[in-house]
């Protein structure tokens, strides 16, 4: 009861931080109808940007990481990442009003990770002082790419069964590679690198931390306005794909709690490490998965997992996950 | 100054399968092609077009136009093309008599 | 293959009236339609088409194509978008015969 | 005479501040024929950027405002905006060689207000050091709303009388809407909303106030390029447009720091928000006017109110407008 | 509603040279001309369309449309474009014949 | 012996400098087939932004320079451009398989100068703290405008020569004006004369400054993934152009190294000046040479010196060069 009331003062807290408000702040301007627009070059530009800082700064903390610290949260990543995908083509191979193909989609959607989540994730957990290891971001991959493969594979075994041909074999190192080279994963692996190998602490302090914030407030803007843009989208679709975006996130986000639980026990993982890692399993991939989909599963609907994902999945997970696991994280480790 | 008649080619769809379609008018033998970025309506739902932030860019459409010199060629990249692509992604293809110059650079 | 038939009418105006001409469009049923940017020079002056900064960007202009069966339906499109906005606003429509290929589309 | 040479000397003086250094550097370069281009999508977000902040700042001022203060001043920008269309709009109709549509419409645009003027404004007072109400801005919609909005039924009613037709009911709602909806207006109320109600204070203090000035910079930087490149434009139409474009700004401000002295005496409204109150008026709309008017007056030709407005109307409202209105400011009250 | 047979001459070339063309079009006394972005690919290699940064912008391509109302001047704008242009510089040319509405715009 | 241990020690703790870190990382994520991309009006923006703070500061600290100082500097500036192209044009004139007009373009290329590369030099001398005079980079048009009109009047005599058509006068002012007018020159001259006639001090320590290292970091991403981007291009034509781009920046700096020495010994040019400038000269023009080549010498195909400039020439310069020269300066000015 108490942590009810504790969540949803929080909550409305939260709500005020600019990470939040911003983004409710777009889907408020997109219902109205404004004609506000942020250019497609400023949003990209803003996604390599946060990236780019996440990495550099994950990559200069790597340096003198403890490498076993990070195998079991790697390890981790992995089983949630194709966890999600398996619980998700599960339960949507249950409602028989449902294409299997785009069941299989979007589980693999919100088994990946999205980088405006992650990034919002970070910010708000500094805001609440909670320190976390720096490389929980590099998490990203090992959650993301087993998450598409699998349900690029499932879809693919799903054709060949149903077209009755022989078994072609699916190549799974061009998934990887495609996500890989992806522009998201590619700016925080770039960026990863280029703090491990190079001395980029500079421009780290002098350009990408100072406006990190400020840029954050303008892409949360973007997804608030996307949010609400492609709810007609989602409506074409059956409403069982808006139902599953709202509870999956925080299912997800949960199960990931409870393994980052036992990596904290087992190997000292920080409790902004185990909200930050929830995050990552609560949050859905909204820039680099959905072509990476598209290309691999082209029969599946994109309507279905673009508008689940775009318009109720990511809100819901940075809206409520977020300030859940906060929560969460504030009275399990009492932080 | 003559002019020659060709055919043009145009095929308007996912700006994701641009590379894909390329390569089969190069295979085809074609000299060359254009493309614009386009947005549009059809039977897939509304494609963006405006320079306003997407989250996911991809999924505009190109339209691309292929001018060769004989209509048999032409029949042949639209057929490729449909057969390779229009089962799953958005798609139209259409051809038109034009009258070119320089015959030699189709 | 079979190819059809069909008619493509073009509407080359202000991006402002982009959106009323669609539905205009739409209403006449057809099947979709595409949208490119664009830029030029017509009586009411030249046109921007470049990325340069405008503090008026919804002055410049776009090429809206959409492919129809019958000449009558292409000839009511063009006539109820030059009646309701070609006294005011800037604008030119065409139409030119093509073939198409899956004539369901359209 | 004093005045006369005080005020000289201050424009000298403020030719030198980088605003307006950078607005006389853009025509400079457009005029010797450079390719140089700020893109579009950066002029976008720097529109975007100046506005959020300015609506940020004031939404979190408002919070504390007294609200009968800004009552009257709000009063005022009404009377404003309706007098310069009524007044312009007679002006014009005096002219034969003026069709009356275009001259309503560009009474319209100089009624309404322009975003980059407002900012160069706030800029050019701080470096003063003359202080104002931070809700002085919020004044905007109150000044161009109901300016786009007479302008457009004046235009109607003109059109039904000339053509005879049965009277047709305008209809007010959705030029309203129109105005709100467009991108400028929207991203101030939009700031001011997130100023009221959510805590944007650490990224107002990062992000949006450091980079302030120098995003103003380029826009200024734009503004010149634009109004030298606009007069091809303007060049095309009677040779009123240009002679009303370069004394209006001067006039409206006039009466506008008229009324402003009065809210001074009555209720204490300070000398920078007379000022400021002064240039608003002395504006004219540059971005969300023209498709505003283009879409409800179609029968007007903008390049008769685009040529004035951005060819001289801006250039006068900034370079002459707000030296002197700061220069009769310190003048006035001794500030 | 009566249409006019017209003629469409397009030209894709170099963004750099577009202003050139742009005004042999205007001395043949054309009343107009639409211009858009493009890319492509032809004997002079692979053009960019992308919004990616490129070092050297005006190197991508231009698709250029003119409506006349004859054929002869039609030709004659290919022609001298051809002339001035084609030999170091990369570009098509073709026409093609279409039915526009409100002649007097052309 | 020893220099060469301090000049690869160097060279390995420069490829740790953010500047060359950054580029390295373009050509790695070019060549691993990234679809991470900076959009195009970004890099627009960023090559006007760096541009406008070495205008800036170049032109507040004229306002004091020595004009002495300058002259023997600014007459080797224009010594070095012209011959460079007399030489890249002998040199190409000996390999028969490299058509003449090929050979002369690319000279001109390399002749002329590098924004990018000139940015680059300036932090990685801030960063090793030697000093240079502010004026420096306003050497840039008196060897890049000579450069690129003693190339296209060479190209345009040959032509004459070939077509053994009467001679017709090749006009001058045409290319300076075009030169001038580029978005690189433009940019740079603009801040000189705003450095020099306003008081932009406040911008430029508010905004130009503090994000200069910062967006240089994203341009030379930029130019790394350019640099890999047009290898393809590089590898149509003939070898000669790669052999060509590799030793003539190395070449062309130690030339203007040599002379700078003299001005350090006739008029007291600093070290850091002497080292800048062979920058300057290493350096060849990728921004606004190439669009004037293209134009002044249509006959010669862009493949060939647009290729070896982008992908061979500039990556040369600033891995190879820039510490080379500081190195070399070091060395001869221990400083
Ligand atoms: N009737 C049409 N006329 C012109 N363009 C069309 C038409 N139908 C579809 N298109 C274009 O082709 C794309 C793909 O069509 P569809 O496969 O029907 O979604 C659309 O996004 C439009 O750009
Ligand atoms: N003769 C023409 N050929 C091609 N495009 C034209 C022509 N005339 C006008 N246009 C296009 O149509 C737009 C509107 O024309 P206008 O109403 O004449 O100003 C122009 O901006 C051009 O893009
Ligand atoms: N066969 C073709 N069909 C369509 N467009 C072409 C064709 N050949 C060339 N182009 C276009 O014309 C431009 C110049 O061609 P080229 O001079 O052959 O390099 C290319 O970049 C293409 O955009
Ligand atoms: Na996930
Ligand atoms: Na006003
Ligand atoms: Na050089």
């Amino acid at each position: 009861m108490e942590f009810i009331v504790d969540f949803l003062t929080r909550l409305l807290m939260q709500f005020q931080t600019p990470t939040l408000a911003f983004l409710i702040g777009g889907m408020l301007i997109a219902a109205v109808g404004s004609n506000l627009k942020i250019p497609n070059a400023v949003y990209q530009f803003i996604v390599f940007f946060l990236l780019m800082k996440i990495g550099l700064k994950g990559g200069i903390e790597i340096r003198e990481a403890n490498f076993n610290e990070m195998f079991l949260p790697a390890l981790f990543s992995i089983i949630v990442g194709i966890s999600i995908v398996i619980a998700g083509t599960l339960v949507f191979s249950l409602l028989s009003s449902v294409k299997r193909e785009d069941g299989i989609a979007t589980a693999g959607l919100f088994g990946a990770v999205s980088a405006s989540s992650l990034a919002a994730a970070m910010v708000l957990l500094e805001e609440e002082s909670i320190h976390f290891e720096a490389w929980v971001p590099a998490l990203y991959p090992f959650m993301d790419i087993p998450a598409l493969i699998l349900a690029i594979v499932l879809a693919n075994l799903h054709r060949q069964r149903q077209e009755g041909s022989g078994k072609k074999e699916i190549k799974v190192w061009p998934i990887v590679k495609d996500s890989l080279q992806g522009s998201a994963l590619s700016a925080l692996l770039l960026g990863i690198v280029l703090g491990l190998f190079a001395k980029p602490e500079s421009i780290l302090h002098s350009f990408y931390e100072p406006m990190f914030r400020g840029f954050l407030s303008v892409l949360m803007l973007v997804m608030g306005m996307e949010a609400y843009a492609r709810l007609a989208e989602l409506r074409r679709v059956a409403h069982w794909f808006a139902v599953y975006a709202f509870f999956a996130p925080i299912i997800h986000g949960l199960f990931a709690f409870g393994l980052g639980y036992l990596a904290h026990v087992w190997v000292g993982f920080s409790a902004g490490g185990v909200i930050l890692f929830s995050v990552i399993a609560a949050s859905n991939s909204d820039i680099s998965g959905p072509p990476t989909l598209r290309a691999g599963i082209p029969s599946a609907n994109p309507s279905s997992y673009i508008g689940s994902s775009t318009s109720i999945g990511t809100p819901v997970a940075i809206v409520i996950c977020i300030p859940l696991f906060i929560a969460l994280g504030q009275q399990v480790f009492s932080v | 100054m003559t002019l020659y008649s060709a055919i043009k080619v145009v095929i308007i769809t996912e700006k994701m399968i641009a590379k894909g379609i390329c390569n089969i008018i190069e295979q085809e033998g074609a000299s060359g092609y254009t493309i614009m970025a386009a947005g549009g309506k059809g039977s897939h739902g509304v494609r963006n077009i405006s320079d306003r932030a997407a989250v996911i860019d991809d999924f505009s459409d190109v339209r691309i136009e292929v001018i060769v010199t004989d209509k048999e060629r032409a029949k042949s990249i639209m057929k490729k093309v449909a057969e390779a692509y229009f089962n799953e992604y958005a798609g139209i293809t259409y051809l038109d008599e034009v009258e070119v110059l320089r015959l030699s650079k189709f």
